[in-house]
């Protein structure tokens, strides 16, 4: 059930790229699928009542959460960071050339 | 074994030095503009060095950290080099030398010099993390390093094509990654392990079902939209021709092959393994890519479009080479893989040594440049005989090779369509060569100059390249270089023992 | 740019500081608690965005904070790599922690973790600072 | 606990479609800032507290990104008519959502269920992680030492990204 709704979450960023126009929205709508995925990926680590991560005392044996699925996350949310930063940056200087955030508008204007 | 443990520790280098010479550039660009060129040509000359130096080791295993396996689990991340990820290496900076040569004197025309450099250098570091890592997670890193670093350099000079380009080239190359993280997660969460090898390993044993396919279809559309194959190819003829010409030689040349052909070959081939149907869907994108491309290039009129859709019909006879899974058919695709590489940059640096010579693109403005460029004109007239498939030159063997294996294994009508495909580049490049470098010069044309010396330099380089290639399929040179690369494919599950004895 | 009213403006000057100490403290204790190079160097950032923000500030030296942001951040950077290559250079692996690991769930017991750490920390910190400068400088029509 | 796992997710499924559908763009931002800090909730409840921090640090610099930009150029968002290949598009895409939807479900049945996750590289990380490395925090000891390869290219993509933003955003790109 959970699986199931990091995918309708993944799905909601995916119509959000195939329908809007605005090209801030399909930055935000990157942004949500790559959110989607971090939260896949956190749930897939996840183990039963087990405690996070961190090692209290050297000596007696306590039942972790899977450690490897945290690092990928903390390495994918800089990534998305990153990318997203890159986008905004593109997309103000498009939008400072065309006048305009709106594809077709973009594309009818470079001709 | 002692050469092999001595040539092991080279391999981490392909990676550190590139990214040092980048944050090194940063650092020390406010004291010298000079140095910086000097820095990212005498690494990239060190890495090709290097590359060749490794030419006729075995697999070759380098545990980053040295952690050793625990219990016959790998425990940290790998670095494999075997002939299939030394064949990419060597073009990988082979291309990247002779573009940084070509750019020394190209990027005068671009402000920012040392901050070109360093995000040509990560580019660098990008494509050969991807070739040689040995883990799904570490192949998604550094190809996201190589795509944001190619996603700024496409939107370098900040015009306002330009920039749309770029935007359209992101976005998808995002998704692509979205899709290629997806299909990590659901293997991870199969068989609890990120090593390719041990992802065969595991994999090997369990009935292929739901999951498996469904993560061959995600990294078959992420590394299909990264690899700019045909129903996923919408950025590239925006991408390519906006980018500055030395750029858009490295990313039809080297990107779209060690970010998209190669990641997809290594993972379905040696890891997940490749089903008969997955094969024929290949197979089919294959050849819609070869026709639909140079169909499409023949509506164009701007030079660098035109070989933007050739970049795609070319990858087309790789894929096709590549997917019909049969030795030869292999040795084909690979071997085109190189010969594309070379006559492609080489034609992107023509493009580009036209721009810098006569500041426009269009076919219509230009015209007779052979009496005033030749040596950019005979070059291009070699790079258009070569893509075209004319015996003496490189292109002619890979694409007979090519189209034999397609006869070989009874696709008949997949290897009449070759030879019709390689006629119409023909043609194309034919019309390509009439417009712009035939015929007498129109009177604005008539006080242009040769380029100078380092594009010049660079593209005769390039030329003898593509005339000697030819020479890489004799007996004796053949086992050196080319068949270690087959052999890693053509027995692809070998990987996964020969990695974790 | 303008900055806010007055009383955002003193406030943010006391708060810059301690926001700033929160995260060198997660980056130094990084290999203990939860946290690290880059939570720390995320929220070091975070200081220095407050204060931008929220004083305001003229172009002419923001430029100059825009060099220093990125000298800062190669030098992070450079260090994280000189950490990596040690390891090669000496013969060894690529990334071995060389360093000895002392008694365990005390400060200095990691190895290279707290330098890696450290150099993730600034890079992280300088990197998230220029970009917010780089949008700050973006003017209707002009930026260098 | 698993009641509260999937109100969040429901919560930031509704935020998402807010930032999708909303008619300004801040108003778009600022629902995308409720999908981001659920998601640290979301950390919290799945014990990562690591992720927690950095996520909610993060969410907060790409809102302020995000509304930089959207001060610099316009808040409004562009005026869509309804003509005909609207309509198509939409349905289209209803539809390929659909068939997605059943493929990924039909896949998430086969994965392991939520709870136990299959540890076989990560046994050794939680055995050998302190003794190893020395570290408390296992997360912080696979990052910098057992992965510390990824880290190097992932501060890697974040220094391209800066190199990439001030090649982006400097004001002249080609000298004349």
């Amino acid at each position: 059930m959970i699986y199931f709704l990091c995918g309708l979450l993944l799905l909601v960023g995916l119509s959000g790229i195939l329908l809007k126009r605005n090209l801030i929205k399909i930055v935000i709508s990157l942004t949500i699928i790559e959110y989607s995925l971090f939260m896949f990926l956190a749930v897939v680590g996840y183990k039963q009542n087990a405690l996070p991560p961190i090692v209290k005392s050297v000596t007696e044996e306590v039942n972790y959460v899977d450690p490897l699925p945290q690092a990928i996350v903390l390495t994918a949310i800089v990534i998305g960071l990153a990318t997203t930063a890159l986008l905004v940056a593109l997309a103000v200087r498009i939008y400072e050339k065309y006048g305009t955030f709106d594809i077709r508008e973009i594309r009818r204007l470079k001709g | 074994m002692n050469s092999s443990s001595v040539a092991q520790y080279i391999l981490p280098v392909f990676v550190a030095m590139p990214l040092g010479g980048a944050f090194l550039i940063q650092l020390i660009k406010k004291i010298s503009k000079g140095f910086c060129d000097i820095i990212a040509n005498f690494i990239l000359l060190l890495l090709l060095i290097l590359s060749l130096s490794l030419l006729d080791n075995p697999l070759l295993v380098y545990k980053v950290g040295g952690w050793m396996p625990s219990k016959g689990i790998p425990i940290g991340i790998y670095l494999v080099l075997d002939g299939f990820s030394l064949l990419l290496l060597v073009i990988i900076n082979m291309i990247g030398l002779i573009s940084l040569i070509f750019s020394i004197s190209y990027m005068k025309k671009f402000t920012n010099k040392p901050l070109y450099y360093t995000l040509f250098l990560l580019m660098i570091a990008g494509m050969n993390g991807v070739v040689l890592s040995g883990d799904l997670f570490n192949i998604y890193v550094f190809l996201e390093v190589a795509a944001i670093a190619s996603y700024s350099l496409v939107a370098f000079g900040t015009e306002a094509d330009e920039l749309e380009a770029a935007f359209k080239y992101q976005v998808m190359g995002t998704v692509a990654s979205a899709f290629i993280l997806l299909g990590i997660i659901i293997i991870y969460s199969i068989t609890g392990t990120l090593n390719l090898a041990d992802v065969g390993r595991v994999l090997k044993d369990k009935v292929i079902e739901a999951p498996i396919i469904l993560t061959g279809i995600l990294f078959l559309v992420g590394f299909g939209l990264k690899g700019a194959m045909m129903p996923f190819h919408a950025w590239l003829p925006d991408a390519h021709p906006s980018a500055p010409a030395p750029i858009s030689a490295m990313l039809s040349g080297v990107l779209i092959k060690a970010i998209g052909v190669y990641a997809l070959v290594r993972i379905m081939f040696c890891s997940i393994g490749v089903t008969p149907l997955f094969a024929d869907i290949m197979l089919v994108i294959a050849v819609v890519s070869m026709t639909a491309g140079v169909f499409l290039a023949f509506a164009q009129w701007d030079f660098k479009r035109l070989l933007a859709y050739h970049s795609i019909s070319q990858m087309g006879y790789v894929m096709l080479g590549i997917w019909l899974m049969t030795p030869l058919g292999i040795l084909g695709g690979l071997f085109h893989m190189l010969n594309h590489s070379v006559f492609k940059s080489l034609l992107f640096l023509n493009s580009g040594a036209v721009v810098y010579g006569t500041g426009s693109r269009q076919l219509k403005r230009l015209g007779g440049l052979n009496q005033k460029m030749p040596i950019t004109g005979c070059t291009s007239f070699i790079a258009s005989m070569s893509i075209a498939g004319v015996p003496p030159f490189n292109g002619f063997w890979s694409k007979l090779i090519i189209i034999m294996a397609c006869i070989q294994s009874h696709h008949f009508s997949l290897a009449a369509l070759a030879v019709l495909v390689s006629i119409m580049t023909l043609v194309s490049f034919l019309k390509v060569q009439k417009y712009v470098f035939f015929g007498e010069p129109k009177q604005e044309l008539k006080d242009k100059k040769e380029v100078p010396f380092a594009m010049c330099f660079s593209m005769i380089l390039l030329a003898f390249l593509c005339i000697i290639m030819g020479a890489l399929l004799l007996p004796g040179v053949k086992e050196l270089f080319i068949d270690p690369a087959v052999n890693t494919l053509v027995n692809g599950k070998e990987y996964i023992s020969l990695v974790l004895k | 740019m303008k900055g806010m009213t007055e009383i955002v403006r003193t406030i943010s000057r006391l708060l810059a500081g301690l926001i700033f100490f929160y995260g060198v403290y997660i980056v130094l204790f990084g290999h203990l608690t939860p946290g690290g190079g880059f939570a720390g160097g995320v929220i070091i950032s975070g200081a220095f965005i407050l204060l931008i923000v929220a004083n305001g500030v003229d172009d002419e030296k923001i430029k100059g904070e825009k060099e220093r942001a990125g000298f800062l951040e190669s030098l992070g950077i450079f260090l994280f790599w000189i950490i990596a290559i040690i390891g090669l250079c000496t013969g060894t692996f690529f990334f071995l922690n060389f360093l000895g690991k002392g008694r365990p769930l005390n400060m200095f017991s990691a190895g290279t973790i707290p330098l890696c750490n450290i150099g993730v920390g600034i890079e992280v910190s300088a990197a998230l600072c220029s970009i917010v400068i780089a949008f700050i400088l973006v003017k209707k029509g002009e930026n260098k | 606990m698993f009641i509260i796992l999937i109100l969040l997710m429901i919560l930031m499924i509704t935020g998402a479609i807010v930032a999708i559908q909303s008619k300004d763009l801040l108003s778009a931002v600022i629902s995308m800032g409720i999908v981001g800090f659920g998601l640290t909730l979301v950390f919290l409840i799945l014990q990562a507290p690591d992720l927690a921090i950095v996520q909610i640090v993060v969410e907060t610099l790409t809102l302020i990104i995000l509304i930089a930009a959207i001060l610099k150029t316009t808040m409004k968002e562009c005026k869509v008519k309804k003509s005909a290949v609207v309509i198509y598009s939409g349905i289209a895409t209803v539809v390929l959502l659909i068939v997605l939807l059943f493929i990924l479900g039909d896949t998430f049945e086969r994965l392991p269920d939520f709870g136990c996750s299959t540890l076989r590289m990560s046994e050794y990380y939680l055995e050998q992680g302190l003794k190893k490395t020395g570290a408390a925090n296992l997360v912080a000891s696979v990052i910098l030492d057992f992965r510390a390869y990824d880290t190097l290219g992932e501060a890697t993509v974040l220094f391209t990204a800066v190199m990439g933003i001030w090649a982006v955003l400097r004001r002249k790109g080609r000298k004349k």
